[in-house]
């Protein structure tokens, strides 16, 4: 059997050991009459070569960004991945081990997880990050469980109408059975506006949630939002790309009192949406660091006074606390902190701020080319960095089949998310986009609009 | 060895990526194309590194750490079996890798079907139809599960169903899962045997009972002897039956929690289907549930259009979404891989092995250390190190520490609570008699060893026991650059 | 600048301690008249993202096997590779290592390398092995070096016809100016006959080198023919194939004196060409081991009495010797000797002998489909494994170039290498292949034949 | 740490690697498929471990060798630099890796665009037109260049030019190369700068000398400063200049052999475009030489066509080939990615770093040990170990061994044979000044420690000293099962 070790003579010399005269008195705890008396009905074992063959055959059926030019975000991009963050994250110390219960001898997991708190806080501005979430919906949702207990608040959970639907699904769905009440806010403009928010918040609000960069690309008035939010004394939780924020204000720098995002920009596959990881962090006030989620590192000295990392404040979490528990995760993304923690050290400051720029102005030519297409228009009059949204005079289901058959995915369908707005496309445009294929989308956009004009 | 942190590596324009020069007019100033208010002066302080100090920082840090591939990793619970090379090669295709989780369904067949046989694997092999592969991990697992068993009640009437029974043997994320839901949670304390007592469930059960969260085997390793009568108890109740999917590794193809009467369980992909543990992550924890659950399933799962395949998202029901896109897929796709690579025969040889490997560890351990409940254990059991600290002032932990000593990762330490000084040992399938001797040999070796050389354990590796007091009472969460 | 790591006041502080007041003053011995003073005519830099792109254009340009069908041997086939190989070969620690000088440093690679000796020994049936050569080409040259210092005769090498041309072509070259002959024995019906070696050796005969399984594929009288060699005192080279002996009789079986094989079917990937891995085992009397050429991994102890590696009977070797060296080999394939002993430990005694028997099978079912073929018929009666060739009644070129459109590399046409068979083509068949590849091949094989015909 | 071999983990009847089931008839016996003659009554007795054995034993070999991505590595003449990533994910494209070698040029254009291109900045770097990339080492370079000497010489009736003229500063593959080719070595002595003895040559150069075999840089780390003299004597004398290029690291961009006056060199990719080691290989040892020696050189080459690219065999006076296929092209490929990453701009900042870094280096070393030869040096410099030797009877080989604990790697130790208790250093462009002044500090330190502590150094690796005496006395090259 494949991974299976022990020889006929093994077994023999085990079952002695143990007194049984065969495997199968093991499982006498388990009553016949519950036995599965047939195979699983799964299909036979494949060897190695087979099933390299099979899964060639079915990579062959997908046809991955590389092969389609890729125009779309929507919460996942396709940023360069540098070689270094595959080479360390395939070391294989690092993937075959397990969460850091024994410090000694998991040091170079637990140092990688400090230093990756550590880029949290300098990437947000702020001064506590966790050793990392699932993903940046069920983070936001995470975020909201320590409003709830910071503020001690039971009423509405106001969320931007411009944060991606799927956060607030997450949200929704996570919140269901518990003491507050999501309610979103239109945007009809493409951004929330500030007075707005003055206006609905309340003493019982829990707390207010922004994107920006939001679905639509544009960027939100984060600091004048953050503003009404905490005059109410509601919490401020600010969804940020950590990408663009090699050029754009920090959450923190922004009055953001936790900070959430979608990790996956940084050094993470695009892997059909998972794993990624979620990113959080927040203030250092003791209520805050009291309610954070997920797992900590936190540096100390052992026995000889040399510094050292180990897992800390593990009383926060559910095995100690059990049903007192604010949050139920027990565990992080270990594998994904460490790619983002790689990537972030490769590009450093410069690359990362370049990386950023980059995007901006190839989102901006490309904004510009398109529009200049007849039959498509910019959505709104918002400033952006790497993601902006066209509406089309066309149907768009089939002016985006259209194009895929020309090799692009051009774009974000939004009318499924925002029913207003069935002719509305988000294009998402990195650093891997060139002009020569910016510009090959607008003219196969142009001959698209043209026949289905 | 240094234990220097990336960032007091770094130095002033030091630098390793580079970026491509840019190929569109850059000639405007970024203020005309963003006003100066959302623009930040600096970057963020980011470490100035150079790609060969990278490299070195993080091969020297990984060196430090024990893993699969260079020990014996028994860490009861966690189900550390050999991770196969070969899926993370092919986790590794482009047309897989770099597939956008928003690309349309006539773009990702390949992908699709994959995930909708992985869909067809776990509710055959858990015996419970209709499979959601959305939650990320065992924990988020449990809280979609409670959270479909609320909506369940709820479109049932059954709104005071408010109560979640946990017995006390259960990993803690039960009751925090239940709490997360929405419901109360009530303790159920385990028999001498170390298994659910039958009059106190009775006890306890009611009009209220919501669910009651079982994990079997348990985390003691003890399989449910009783598991029908306890099923048909919470059923007469009228509650539901969640199965913690924790140790499926002892039963693939040998019993169905379906078929034991688990209405719901979620599975650890990565311990049963052997995802590697990455230092604590990723994980993937799908739920599979009976047919009456299945409209309360977040949102989407894949169907068969005759030879295609497409995401749903129509279940008028659905509690909605647990995570933004589908799932962890690429814990998912190394699941199928050891799934298509060991088939029927395969998975249930897994499973006998690995309670083979487990009763033989014990029989061994048991030469040295108490093993509280009677055997034959599945594929884990708990020793108690309880004579040693009686008779020596030696605790459990300090067994753990000298394991590392001799080059085996340790237990599972003082869990489950139920037994004190808990050594809890999962050997998995994947390891040989001889690998299981020379572990045993070490554990009685140890006991033998001087108590002042246990306590002061472990001596080989690169950092001595550290200062957790100190680490949670002034907690140093980052580096600060000084001042 | 890449990779470069010195900031601007790091070399100023550089400078000062070497007192010297730049750069530029450190190249004074080099004298003006002979400084280059234009730039370097080469392409400008370019980024890690633009340097992918470049290099994703031109693999783009191949059509690599796994894209055509590959049923082309001729010395590199296209085994599957085990991802264990991959996997441990990926280790930083082997493959940016140097040669271990410092064998306290070094124990991985020294051990390593003392398994890969003694897996070829195990392969070989013969005593000792060193530490691997380049490829086989220059491995049969390295061979024949030896035969000459053992024998001290200066006559003449008597090669197989049905040696691998391009290994008869490199020892040519590399005995170009020594004090031998190389003389090419026929092989009309594709395999030498014993007699007409009986007939060569003479007592001048320095060696008498036959490959089995041969260029054509067919199996060679091994054991008449070395016998024939030695009744003349003359050297026994024995060509094999590493992967056929799972099945066949080992050269050291065969009395081989010399065994030299191209191991690339171990693990190695087709790569072009290169870097393949030349496998050299011999005879443990003294003057072998005395005359053998590249390094040797020798077991000892340390100075507490531990099992340890070194390398060892380095006196043989140019950097002690000098002009007396029998052999310039200095270095060794360490990293693909690394691959043969992973994968050959990945597939142990079973799977060697299962994967040759698939070959096997697989080939001769070919054989058999392509022969039923008009215009088609095996080119001679020899037993084979996994390689034989073909006589097709066509163009080859315009058969070849059709079967190409049709998705297949079907095979090497011979008549570069034997204009006297002008219609040869040597079909190669692994435990890839599949039958239906196989029945494709001849399906496609008849069409084109029909249209050549 | 255990030092099992992979055969003593050896247990019957286990297996990790299985085969696909035969999907072709196999019901034929063996035997009437291939006569019993040709077959083995069993396979080669090759070790049966599982997957999980083979990983944990070769991923624990690996940890006990130093390498570039974990220490500083300043073996002298090695040119052991950073071997970047990008190029390791690079090569391992199928559109390049799995290439095979005897496929028809239509379906390799990229492959030989490529190799095309390398052959043109070769030969642009070395200022030597003709360039082929066929030899798998710089030794085979060497050989392959002098193989073109002897028939050009051959060519042109001057079969009497049987001498070989090396310094005796050169690396032993030289006179072991010429003796190969067919030649006589002469040694030339250098003088007491290191350097090349003008009168010392003028008196061995004559009617019978075929190659002067020079190495500029040389070993010493010193740039010949009468370069153009000793070629211009070499040349009068009716000889070629052959240039081993181990040490092109130092001039790249700066001055090229051609323009020196050398009429062949070699070149080691591995070393000066860093193709990683590989623990000793694969190198690659491609040669350049000038127009009239074109015709001598080994075939193939890869012409160009207009748009296509071929490989050509149509050189008529082509010494034939010195290997089978093309060359070492995964080495090739690393090092058009090093040249492509680096540019005209980079490749001369790549020298003036290195040199800088040496001379640095020189410096700071220079504190503590002698330095024979007056700076600047070039790439690396020779420091000696004579004073210790003389006054506490260490040696430099101590030396080299207590750096191992420190965790650097040695320096080369003992070459050039030239100087007396030799310790040869290459800090390569790609380390940083912390980087020397930490090995410098530590230089600084190990000469003032106790000499019994040195002389039974390294304390901290898996093993200590070895007995290289009795390892070459009594040579065991194999394991042997124990009988």
């Amino acid at each position: 059997m494949p991974y299976l070790l022990n020889t006929d003579a093994d077994r023999a010399a085990m079952l002695a050991k143990i007194g049984a005269t065969s495997v199968d008195d093991l499982f006498a705890p388990i009553p016949a009459e519950l036995r599965l008396t047939r195979p699983l009905d799964i299909p036979a074992a494949l060897c190695e070569q087979d099933l390299t063959a099979h899964m060639q055959r079915l990579a062959a059926k997908n046809r991955p960004a590389g092969e389609l030019v890729c125009f779309l975000g929507g919460g996942a991009y396709d940023h360069f991945v540098p070689a270094v963050v595959d080479a360390v994250a395939g070391r294989s110390e690092f993937y075959t081990a397990y969460t850091p219960y024994q410090a000694e001898a998991s040091q170079g997991t637990l140092q990688a997880v400090f230093e990756y708190q550590t880029l949290m806080c300098q990437l947000t501005g702020l001064e506590v990050a966790n050793a990392s979430l699932y993903e940046a919906g069920s983070a936001v949702a995470e975020a909201v469980l320590m409003a709830l207990g910071v503020t001690g608040r039971t009423g509405e959970v106001l969320v931007a109408g411009s944060v991606h639907p799927q956060y607030v699904q997450t949200l929704r769905t996570l919140t269901e059975n518990l003491p507050c009440r999501v309610r979103v806010l239109p945007t009809p403009h493409g951004f929330l506006d500030p007075d707005d928010v003055a206006k609905a918040v309340t003493d019982s609000t829990v707390c207010v949630i922004l994107q920006s960069p939001n679905v639509f690309g544009c960027l939100e008035e984060s600091a004048a939002v953050g503003a009404a939010a905490k005059k109410g004394g509601a919490v401020f939780v600010s969804v940020f790309d950590p990408v663009s924020v090699g050029l754009l204000r920090r959450p923190g720098d922004d009055g953001a009192d936790i900070a959430v995002a979608e990790g996956q920009g940084l050094g993470v596959p695009l892997g059909f949406g998972g794993p990624y990881l979620g990113i959080l962090a927040c203030r250092g006030d003791t209520e805050y660091l009291r309610k954070i989620p997920g797992r900590l590192v936190g540096q100390t000295t052992d026995r000889n006074g040399k510094r050292c990392w180990v897992l800390t404040l593990q009383t926060r979490e559910q095995h100690i606390r059990r049903e007192k528990a604010t949050s139920n995760i027990c565990t992080n993304q270990g594998l994904l902190a460490l790619r983002a923690a790689v990537h972030l050290t490769a590009l450093g400051p410069t690359g990362l701020r370049e990386t950023a720029e980059l995007c901006l102005r190839k989102a901006h030519y490309a904004a510009a080319e398109l529009a200049k297409v007849g039959g498509v228009r910019l959505a709104f009059d918002r400033p952006f960095v790497k993601e902006f949204t066209v509406r089309l005079a066309a149907d768009v289901p089939a002016v985006l089949a259209g194009l895929r058959e020309s090799g692009f995915l051009a774009g974000l369908p939004l009318g499924d998310w925002y029913p207003d707005l069935p002719d509305a496309v988000a294009v998402a445009v990195t650093e891997k986009r060139t002009k020569a294929e910016i510009d090959a989308l607008a003219a196969a956009l142009r001959e698209q609009l043209a026949k289905t004009a | 060895q240094s234990t220097e942190l990336v960032f007091e590596l770094s130095r002033p324009g030091r630098r390793g990526h580079r970026v491509p020069p840019c190929d569109v007019p850059a000639d405007t100033p970024l203020s005309s194309l963003v006003p100066d208010r959302f623009l930040a002066a600096e970057p963020p302080p980011l470490p100035e590194v150079a790609e060969i100090d990278l490299i070195r920082h993080f091969t020297n840090l990984s060196t430090r750490n024990m893993c699969i591939d260079t020990q014996f990793y028994p860490l009861g619970s966690c189900t550390m079996k050999y991770n196969p090379k070969r899926h993370e090669r092919l986790a590794a295709l482009p047309g897989f890798a770099d597939l956008h989780p928003l690309q349309p369904d006539d773009t990702v067949q390949g992908m699709l079907e994959l995930l909708y046989e992985m869909q067809q694997f776990l509710a055959e092999i858990s015996g419970l139809p209709a499979v959601s592969l959305q939650p990320a991990a065992g924990a988020q697992g449990e809280l979609t599960a409670l959270l479909v068993a609320a909506a369940y009640f709820r479109d049932k009437g059954q709104t005071h169903r408010r109560k979640v029974l946990v017995p006390d043997s259960a990993h803690g994320t039960n009751p925090a899962s239940a709490q997360l839901a929405g419901f109360d949670t009530v303790t159920v304390k385990s028999n001498a045997k170390g298994l659910v007592d039958l009059e106190e469930l009775k006890a306890k059960l009611g009009a209220d009972t919501a669910v009651f969260m079982i994990t079997n085997p348990n985390t003691l390793g003890l399989f449910e002897v009783q598991i029908r009568q306890i099923t048909d108890l919470v059923h007469a109740a009228g509650g539901l039956v969640y199965l913690d999917g924790a140790n499926m590794n002892a039963i693939l193809g040998i019993t169905r929690p379906g078929d034991f009467g688990a209405d719901m369980q979620h599975y650890n992909v990565h311990k049963t289907f052997t995802g590697p543990h990455g230092g604590g992550g990723p994980g993937s924890g799908p739920i599979a549930v009976r047919d009456f659950l299945a409209p309360y399933l977040p949102a989407p799962v894949v169907v068969r259009d005759g030879d295609t395949f497409r995401l749903s998202d129509t279940r008028d029901k659905t509690i909605g979404r647990v995570r933004s896109f589908f799932g962890n897929v690429g814990i998912l796709f190394r699941g199928y891989c050891y799934i298509r690579t060991l088939g029927p025969d395969g998975l249930k040889a897994c499973s006998e092995t690995a309670v083979l490997n487990a009763n033989y560890l014990r029989a061994r351990v048991s030469e040295a250390f108490d093993v509280p409940h009677p055997g034959p254990c599945m594929h884990e059991f708990v020793a108690s190190g309880r004579s040693l600290l009686r008779e020596r002032k030696v605790r459990a932990m300090d067994v753990c520490k000298r394991l590392l000593d001799y080059g085996f990762h340790a237990p599972t330490v003082y869990f489950p609570l139920v037994v004190p000084e808990a050594l809890m040992m999962e050997p998995t399938e994947t390891e040989s008699k001889e690998t299981l001797d020379a572990f045993a040999d070490v554990l009685l070796t140890i006991k033998g060893e001087d108590a002042e050389l246990l306590k002061t354990a472990p001596h080989t590796h690169v950092v001595s026991r550290p200062d957790e007091v100190k680490a949670a009472k002034e907690p140093v969460l980052r580096w600060r650059a000084p001042v």
